[in-house]
């Protein structure tokens, strides 16, 4: 290694470092609803859930509105997973069905009137305050976008799934590149705004 | 509709998977984890019921009789926090500490989660079967006891659940029901009785332009502290009231007055007097009082009073003054003025004044009649206990049952109660929680926390019309081998008397037939299941009634010379217990909140102490922390010194409520029990146990330990502004936004 | 705060605060009156605060240390000079409800190192646990003394099954090492803002309250949006002529509205309501 | 001259003046030859002897005592040091600033007196500025050591990261954060400068693997005269740089308390007062090792007399602006109309912590006039105890002005009586003891702690001046 290397080498890190610094607020997270790669692509690991419920089918094939089984994320800050009953009230008509054996582990749980134990995919720590209700009044109800856009932001293409999985950081660094850009104040107009910028907002 | 009651409560039993899954992590856990936690899943959720958002439910308050209504906040099946129920007019939405605590009774990691059976030297736990067993063996239908041999020892108690105690009594032709409470206020009340015609009389503290308290402690202690809290902060809008309380150690509401006066314990009554007799002598009311009563009186002249009580001469005119001028007044008596050999007269004596001034009418009133009496709380008394102990003691009582109530703590050392309970052969206990009287017992049973159950309340004190309180469950039991009392004493009976309670699968059954029962007295034309529906989402049933009138009886006082007991040169002090707020009479000891709430006069936690005055202290070389033998002719307690200025100087005052030795990890060997040095002195009049009665010596052991207290080095604000006051004839009290007055 | 948020926003973040008017054409500044005449010292705020917002309990012995962490605590004086005066306290004590001043000017948030408390936009003076290193420089500045740190892992001690089920769970349970203090029950706010948002409104008077005036059974203590002129706290601070952004109040002698330490400029948010005593009595 | 004219005043006819030379003693002896410097010097660095090790040792068990306390401060919260509300800052932050403090003096040393050129600076700077960079470990060590959550520190630390957030700027302690780390990085970067020539010294005279050690660190040194120019001018610029640096470092830490409203710290002269009382407690400390290494070493030819004197004459200077500083600050406060800083002040003289206080003047006001005793200047063992006691006054200084601060301070509600650290606190910081003391030790061993060629440029100046005199 001749010295001139290494000088090279030192600068070179050099210029990583402070480029790394100004360039990182700019990095820009891709439009909402686009769904592709803003940077933060994370996938979460698998996770094996007492019913492999498929997304796919239901969202999918069905085209079934998120909200129709996510029923709280329009008031609440949870989204929740959807009631028993909820569940029942369709596949108890659904004849076709009844005898696979992810639908008979339901109306197994169903009998036993056990509450089925899913599993927490998008996990968030316990010190932030993520409102569900606030980002679908905003954006599937005021700005009136596509609801497999508006939950897809965050959950991705839930559709595609059977179980889903997370595939987004879920980071502070993702929501503040959100939370920073302009966005509609609604359908008519123009006029843009941001996300809260406050800490006390998302951190309790 | 009935149906839908019943998935309410079925809503609480198919909770949520993770309903009970508290976090803890706090900031610890930084990471995003996945396939960790379980969600909130339900079976069949109420629509109401939305995870994420608290849902409110209408309760009452258990901790004290004062019966204030409450919303229990709850939030994936669990509760987290009380408030106070505004439809509630005993509570108005408010609550106090002591209330607020009410969840740490239902969470205490001490609670008692299975039937315990006495084994040998301990309990030891067993399984209802066997405990039920044992209870049918002795109470079920083929019991031979009745009368006198059996015995039912409880608080107070009220509502349906006091109905069914009665109907159990009633099943073994007893009339053993013996309801005691260690701060009873029986004196008071049988005075009141005596001079006004009712027991406890209704206050308008807010329409009175002065208050005169002798040691009533409405603020902290009084029969419903937060309805007169509420009505306290009336008062002190425009027209602003004075407030001059005379007591020999100050309470919360004397820390509160314009004017505090120290006064020797005991002597309330002359005093009383002499304003009285200060007060004749001013033509409007020269005629209020019978000649027999005016001329004895005479003899209550500045002098003689300023002499025996302690208060200066010029004070007593000054007041009586005061209270010429500001019409309507109201003249208090409290616990530190009843509890005396002469508490009945001290009363009595004090009650005249109102009498004199014409307030009856105007700043008090009676209770109106309920139209419930069997719901209304059972009077407790001492001297009920003291039968009691004499029962057992004689070996009269072959079976004693116990509930909401703990003598073994709060009797006082001269009575014996733990070695006269041991001549009982089969002793039961109903409790959320094994206190010093449940271990001494043969078979614990272990209750639902008035949080998991269903019940009705009537509270003893009714500011404005009458109210039942209801009662209903917050949130599934946390423990599944507790029950209901009500549900107990249901069995019990079903098992003396199958027929008539067959119509009642439980508990709750009965509570809402009898309910329901009672529709056309709150003039309500809705089905039975709305009105239980309504019943349960308002938490109180209200009806409006008149406050009745109260008939003077001048007769009722035994006017004498004036005189006071003697000092005694072996027992200089004057011991006077002081009850604080939040733990009472030591009941509440076992909740943490409480005990790390600084006592609002002290600021000490989790103690005991034994306060005197700075100069009394000087005197004798007393430094804070000093720890001091009290010892007075029955007992002994060595206790940390801590200097007061709001005491009479040649008074003592411990607080009640700690001490205990078998309540659990916060309250044992927490200070000391002052109920254990309490003399065998007894109100002249009514037989119950004088509690400021007493007289010790104090001495010095030459130990010292730190007190654990909120406040510094200093005590006064050094100078800054801090607390500021102002003078009342400059405020503009009247300008000001308010929406207290409103 | 990117730089381009922060170049974007400088303007803003450059102005001396407060000034006057800050919050007029605001949504929210929450502030508070505290009424002294009314309050009789009964420790029913100090509980509730306890039960809404995670308060360990720390025992004896940690009390005794000075480690206990009473968000708001009730100061009892004897006297307001150097010493108290005569023999008794017969005008009774002074009892002082002493919780986060919530100081517009907050002598904590300059000094933080990593901006764990802050200035939010609705005028809270804010603590973010988790980004808090436990330097305590907040609580050295802090006049009132109101800052309290978690000397030790609470949430292992304080409660024990099952009482950990009480906890609020829109409150972090705070682990070792971290400061924290009073919020104005910001769970509470924020649950109220965002659904007024939702309705497309402000959070109405009276909508939303702290745990301590909720509970307080002679309601001396309000609380309410100050930038919201009909509100019942605005309407009491503007007859008390207490003006956010001045460090000296010009009133008559009969109004009882006073800052503590207005003249060390921590501009609070707290308004107490001098105790009244009829001295003729 | 009876001949002359008398154009003067009969006085003026008296006035004769008499320039009479007085030899002052020698810094050094100019008869030193260069290699008997290098033998002496780099016998030092040669195996050591039994003391050393039971000193070390010493040390070392305090070291691990104090890694200890913090382990168990770690594990169980910063309760375990009987901190509380409002005494949160505890020992800790005091002994911070007297560690840092005493990382002035070096600085002073090496590049004030370097740039004024001052000579007799060259014998002991060495040591002094490696005991300026192991002081300003020790106090970095605080630094981290008074994080409630110690895991974290990096918050403290501007970076680009991932949330986007920053640390906060108006934060004196995110510029104590910023000063120290440049403040050691250049105090480290200028003792090794100033090292290199010597090292290629030990280099030559060393084996195995110091060799080996020697040749890494030397960087080629060949002593051409190329390389001799530049070194001058890079260790000028670093000793130029470095001395605005040395002032606003105890500026900076001084900014931690000024900037804050509490009584006994809303002091405007903080700052020249912290940064005289850190020179200080430097030059006390400076004084302590080289009674130590002289006699440790037996370098008295190097350290010498004079020398010496010098160093006490520059010490009892500094403590009188000091002091002069410090009486300044009551003076503001006694007349004054802060009624709280006053009662503050007046608690800090009588109130609990009076011993403290008066230990502080005691210690360092009143001993330094003890240096003006000819005896107590040239008795070794009495001056090592008199320095050892500044420096006890110094450390006393820091804690009398945190600790009454806080009990005292502006709420009176919060007061407190008798706060007093707990063992935990004791051990850590007699652990930074152990570790100043450990590292300092190994120095001595690895790296000469005279600089050789300065020592060697000074012996040569002497006599070219002496010979320019004619002697």
């Amino acid at each position: 290694m001749t010295v001139r290397m290494k000088i090279m080498l030192v600068w070179l890190s050099l210029l990583m470092i402070c480029g790394s610094a100004i360039a990182e607020p700019f990095v820009q997270g891709g439009a909402i609803g686009s769904q592709t790669d803003d940077g933060f692509n994370a996938l979460g690991p698998v996770v094996e859930q007492p019913i492999e419920f498929p997304h796919n089918t239901h969202a999918g094939q069905m085209g079934i509105n998120c909200m129709y089984c996510h029923t709280y994320a329009r008031r609440s800050a949870v989204s929740g997973i959807p009631r028993l009953d909820k569940c029942m009230g369709c596949h108890k008509l659904i004849e076709s069905v009844k005898d696979k054996p992810r639908i008979k582990k339901l109306f197994e749980y169903w009998e036993k009137k056990q509450a089925i134990p899913w599993k927490k995919v998008h996990d968030l720590p316990d010190f932030v305050r993520f409102n569900h209700e606030r980002h679908i009044q905003r954006f599937y109800f005021r700005e009136d976008r596509p609801v497999r856009e508006v939950c897809g932001y965050c959950h991705g293409d839930v559709a595609s799934m059977t179980t889903a999985r997370r595939v987004k950081a879920l980071s502070m660094g993702w929501c503040v590149s959100c939370h920073q850009k302009d966005h509609l104040e609604n359908v008519s107009t123009t006029k843009t705004s941001n996300g809260p910028n406050d800490c006390w907002q998302c951190h309790k | 509709m009935s149906s839908s009651i019943i998935d309410r409560r079925g809503f609480l039993r198919v909770l949520g998977i993770s309903g009970t899954a508290a976090t803890l992590a706090g900031c610890g856990n930084t990471s995003i984890e996945s396939g960790v936690e379980l969600v909130e899943s339900y079976v069949q959720p109420e629509d109401f019921v939305v995870p994420g958002v608290g849902v409110y439910y209408a309760s009452t308050c258990a901790q004290c009789g004062s019966g204030c209504g409450i919303m229990g906040r709850v939030r994936e099946g669990r509760i987290l926090k009380l408030e106070g129920n505004p439809q509630s007019v005993i509570s108005g939405g408010k609550i106090c500490g002591l209330g607020q605590a009410g969840v740490q009774v239902h969470y205490n990691p001490d609670r008692l989660t299975t039937p315990m059976m006495r084994d040998g030297d301990g309990l030891k736990p067993v399984s209802w079967e066997k405990a039920g067993a044992a209870l049918s063996a002795r109470l079920g239908a083929s019991s031979p006891i009745s009368g006198e041999q059996i015995a039912f020892l409880t608080g107070e108690i009220s509502g349906h659940q006091r109905v069914l105690l009665d109907l159990f009594m009633d099943s073994f032709k007893s009339t053993n029901h013996v309801v005691y409470e260690a701060l009873s206020p029986a004196i008071g009340q049988a005075a009141n009785k005596a001079v006004l015609g009712v027991e406890q009389p209704v206050l308008q503290i807010d329409k009175a332009r002065l208050i005169l308290s002798f040691g009533n402690d409405f603020l902290g202690t009084g029969p419903s502290p937060v309805h007169m809290a509420a009505q306290y902060a009336r008062f002190r809008k425009a027209p602003r009231g004075t407030l001059i309380q005379i007591e020999p150690r100050m309470t919360l509401t004397g820390a509160n007055a314009d004017r505090w006066y120290a006064i020797k314990p005991g002597t309330e009554g002359i005093f009383a007097l002499g304003l009285a007799n200060s007060l004749v002598q001013h033509q409007a009311y020269a005629h209020a009082l019978p000649a027999d009563i005016a001329s004895v009186l005479k003899l209550y002249d500045k002098e003689t009073v300023s002499e025996l009580t302690g208060v200066h001469a010029d004070t007593l005119s000054h007041i009586a003054g005061m209270l010429w001028e500001n019409s309507p007044s109201l003249v208090l008596a409290g616990p530190s003025a009843e509890g005396h050999a002469n508490g009945f007269q001290n009363v009595a004596a004090i009650q005249l004044l109102n009498l004199i001034l014409e307030n009856n009418g105007k700043t008090l009133q009676g209770q109106p009649a309920h139209p419930f009496p069997q719901l209304e709380p059972a009077r407790s008394s001492t001297a009920a206990l003291a039968k009691l102990d004499a029962l057992m003691a004689s070996g009269q009582c072959q079976t004693l049952l116990v509930m909401g109530c703990n003598p073994v703590f709060t009797a006082p050392a001269f009575v014996h109660f733990a070695k006269h309970m041991e001549k009982v052969p089969f002793k039961v206990a109903f409790a959320t929680q094994l206190d010093e009287t449940a271990n001494q017992c043969d078979l614990v049973l272990p209750l639902l926390s008035p949080l998991e159950a269903f019940g009705t309340h009537v509270a003893g004190y009714q500011p404005k019309g009458v109210e039942v309180m209801i009662q209903q469950p917050l949130m599934e039991r946390l423990y599944p081998e507790t029950r209901a009392f009500g549900d107990i004493l249901l069995d019990l009976l079903k098992q003396r008397n199958p027929t008539a309670y067959k119509a009642f699968p439980d508990y709750y059954a009965y509570l809402k037939t009898a309910v329901t029962k009672a529709k056309p007295v709150f003039k309500s034309s809705a089905s039975d299941d709305d009105f239980w529906e309504d019943a349960l989402r308002n938490g109180v049933l209200h009806l409006e009634l008149p406050p009745t009138g109260l008939q003077a009886h001048t007769e009722a006082l035994k006017l004498g010379k004036p005189q006071v007991s003697e000092s005694d040169t072996q027992y200089p002090f004057y011991f006077v217990p002081s009850i604080k707020a939040d733990l009472r009479d030591g009941r509440h000891a076992n909740l943490p909140w409480l005990q790390e709430s600084p006592d609002p006069l002290t600021t000490i936690v989790w103690d005991s102490w034994v306060e005197i005055h700075p100069s009394t202290a000087a005197e004798m070389q007393i430094r804070e922390g000093d720890i001091l033998s009290v010892q007075s002719a029955t007992g002994i307690v060595r206790v940390k010194a801590y200097l007061f200025p709001g005491i009479q100087p040649d008074t003592v005052s411990m607080p009640l409520g700690q001490g205990h030795s078998q309540y659990g990890r916060y309250a044992n060997d927490v200070g000391v029990n002052p109920f254990k040095i309490l003399n065998p002195i007894f109100d002249e009049r009514t037989g119950e146990l004088a509690m400021y009665a007493t007289r010790v010596v104090i001495k010095k052991t030459g130990e010292n330990a730190m007190v654990v207290k909120d406040e510094g080095p200093t005590n006064v604000q050094q100078g800054r502004k801090l607390v500021a006051t102002l003078a009342a004839d400059q405020a503009a009290l009247a300008k000001e936004v308010s929406r207290v007055t409103q | 705060m990117s730089l381009s948020n922060l170049i974007k926003n400088w303007s803003t973040l450059r102005v001396k605060r407060p000034y006057e008017d800050q919050y007029k054409d605001k949504d929210y500044k929450w502030a508070m009156v505290i009424d002294l005449d009314t309050c009789t010292g009964c420790n029913a705020c100090t509980t509730a605060c306890y039960a809404e917002n995670n308060l360990p309990v720390v025992g004896k012995e940690f009390f005794g240390k000075g480690q206990a962490m009473h968000w708001i605590r009730i100061e009892r004086y004897w006297g307001e000079n150097e010493e108290m005066e005569g023999k008794f306290p017969d005008r009774g004590a002074q009892f002082l409800p002493m919780l986060c001043q919530q100081c517009e000017a907050a002598p904590c948030e300059v000094v933080c190192p990593v901006g764990a408390t802050h200035h939010t936009p609705d005028g809270l003076n804010s603590q973010v646990y988790n980004r808090c290193v436990g330097s305590r420089y907040c609580s050295a500045n802090c006049p009132y003394k109101v800052r309290y740190f978690n000397w030790w892992q609470y949430p292992e001690r304080a409660w024990p099954n099952p009482l950990e089920q009480q906890l609020n769970p829109d409150v972090t349970v705070r682990s070792k090492g971290v400061m924290e203090k009073c919020t104005f029950c910001v769970q509470r706010l924020t649950e109220a803002k965002n659904r007024a948002r939702t309705e497309g409104r402000r959070v109405a008077d009276g909508e939303v309250t702290t745990a301590c005036a909720q509970a307080c059974p002679t309601s001396a203590i309000t609380f309410g949006n100050l930038a919201d002129d009909k509100s019942e706290v605005a309407r009491i601070w503007a007859r008390q002529k207490v003006d956010l952004a001045k460090d000296k109040q010009d009133k008559e002698e009969d109004l009882r509205g006073y800052r503590i330490f207005e003249d060390l400029r921590t501009y609070p948010s707290i308004v107490y309501m001098e105790r009244v005593r009829n001295f003729e009595a | 001259m009876s001949h002359t004219v008398d154009l003067h005043t009969p006085e003026d006819k008296d006035i004769h003046i008499e320039r009479k030379f007085v030899p002052k003693p020698l810094d050094i002896d100019r008869e030193v030859s260069w290699a008997k410097i290098n033998k002496d010097v780099l016998r030092s660095l040669e195996r050591p002897r039994p003391m050393f090790w039971v000193i070390f040792v010493a040390a070392l068990a305090l070291f691990s005592f104090g890694v200890y306390c913090e382990i168990y401060q770690y594990q169980n919260g910063m309760g375990a040091a009987d901190l509380n509300n409002p005494q949160v800052w505890g020992l800790y932050i005091a002994t911070f600033i007297f560690w840092i403090g005493m990382g002035h003096s070096g600085t002073l040393l090496s590049a004030l007196l370097h740039i004024i050129h001052a000579d007799w600076r060259k014998p002991i700077y060495r040591y002094s500025e490696a005991m300026t960079t192991f002081s300003l470990l020790t106090a970095a060590l605080f630094v981290l050591i008074h994080l409630g959550r110690i895991w974290e520190f990096y918050y403290v630390v501007a970076y680009p990261n991932e949330r986007w957030v920053w640390p906060n700027f108006s934060s004196p302690l995110v510029w104590d954060a910023t000063a120290i780390g440049t403040y050691l990085t250049s105090s480290l970067l200028f003792l090794y400068t100033g090292m290199v020539p010597d090292l290629a010294i030990c280099r030559d005279n060393a084996r195995g693997v110091r060799k080996k050690l020697y040749t890494f660190l030397s960087m080629g040194w060949q002593g051409t005269d190329r390389q001799w120019a530049n070194f001058r001018v890079t260790y000028m610029t670093l000793a130029c740089l470095l001395m605005p640096l040395a002032v606003s470092v105890h500026s900076i830490v001084s900014t931690d308390f000024a900037v804050s409203q509490n009584p006994g710290w809303h002091i405007t002269s903080f700052p020249p007062y912290f940064v005289l009382g850190a020179l200080y407690s430097g030059c006390a400390v400076i004084i302590t090792l080289f009674i130590v290494l002289r006699y440790v070493f037996r370098f008295e030819e190097y350290m010498t007399m004079p020398i010496l004197n010098k160093l006490i004459k520059m010490t009892f200077a500094i403590a009188m602006v000091w002091n002069y500083l410090n009486l300044i600050e009551y003076a503001t406060v006694w007349y004054g109309d802060n009624e709280v800083a006053k009662a503050q002040f007046i608690y800090k003289i009588t109130g609990t912590y009076a011993p403290v206080f008066w230990g502080m003047v005691l210690c360092s006001t009143v001993l330094p006039f003890a240096l003006l005793i000819k005896f107590v200047r040239t008795h070794m063992p009495t001056l090592l105890v008199v320095s050892l006691l500044l420096n006890l006054g110094m450390w006393l200084e820091r804690v009398q002005i945190i600790t009454p601060t806080f009990a005292h301070s502006q709420y009176p509600w919060t007061w407190t009586a008798n706060w007093f650290p707990s063992w935990v606190q004791w051990g850590i910081v007699a652990g930074s003891f152990g570790w100043f003391t450990m590292l300092f030790m190994l120095y001595c061993k690895i790296f000469p702690a005279i600089s050789m060629y300065e020592v060697k440029e000074m012996v040569h100046d002497q006599s070219k001046m002496l010979k320019a005199r004619g002697q």
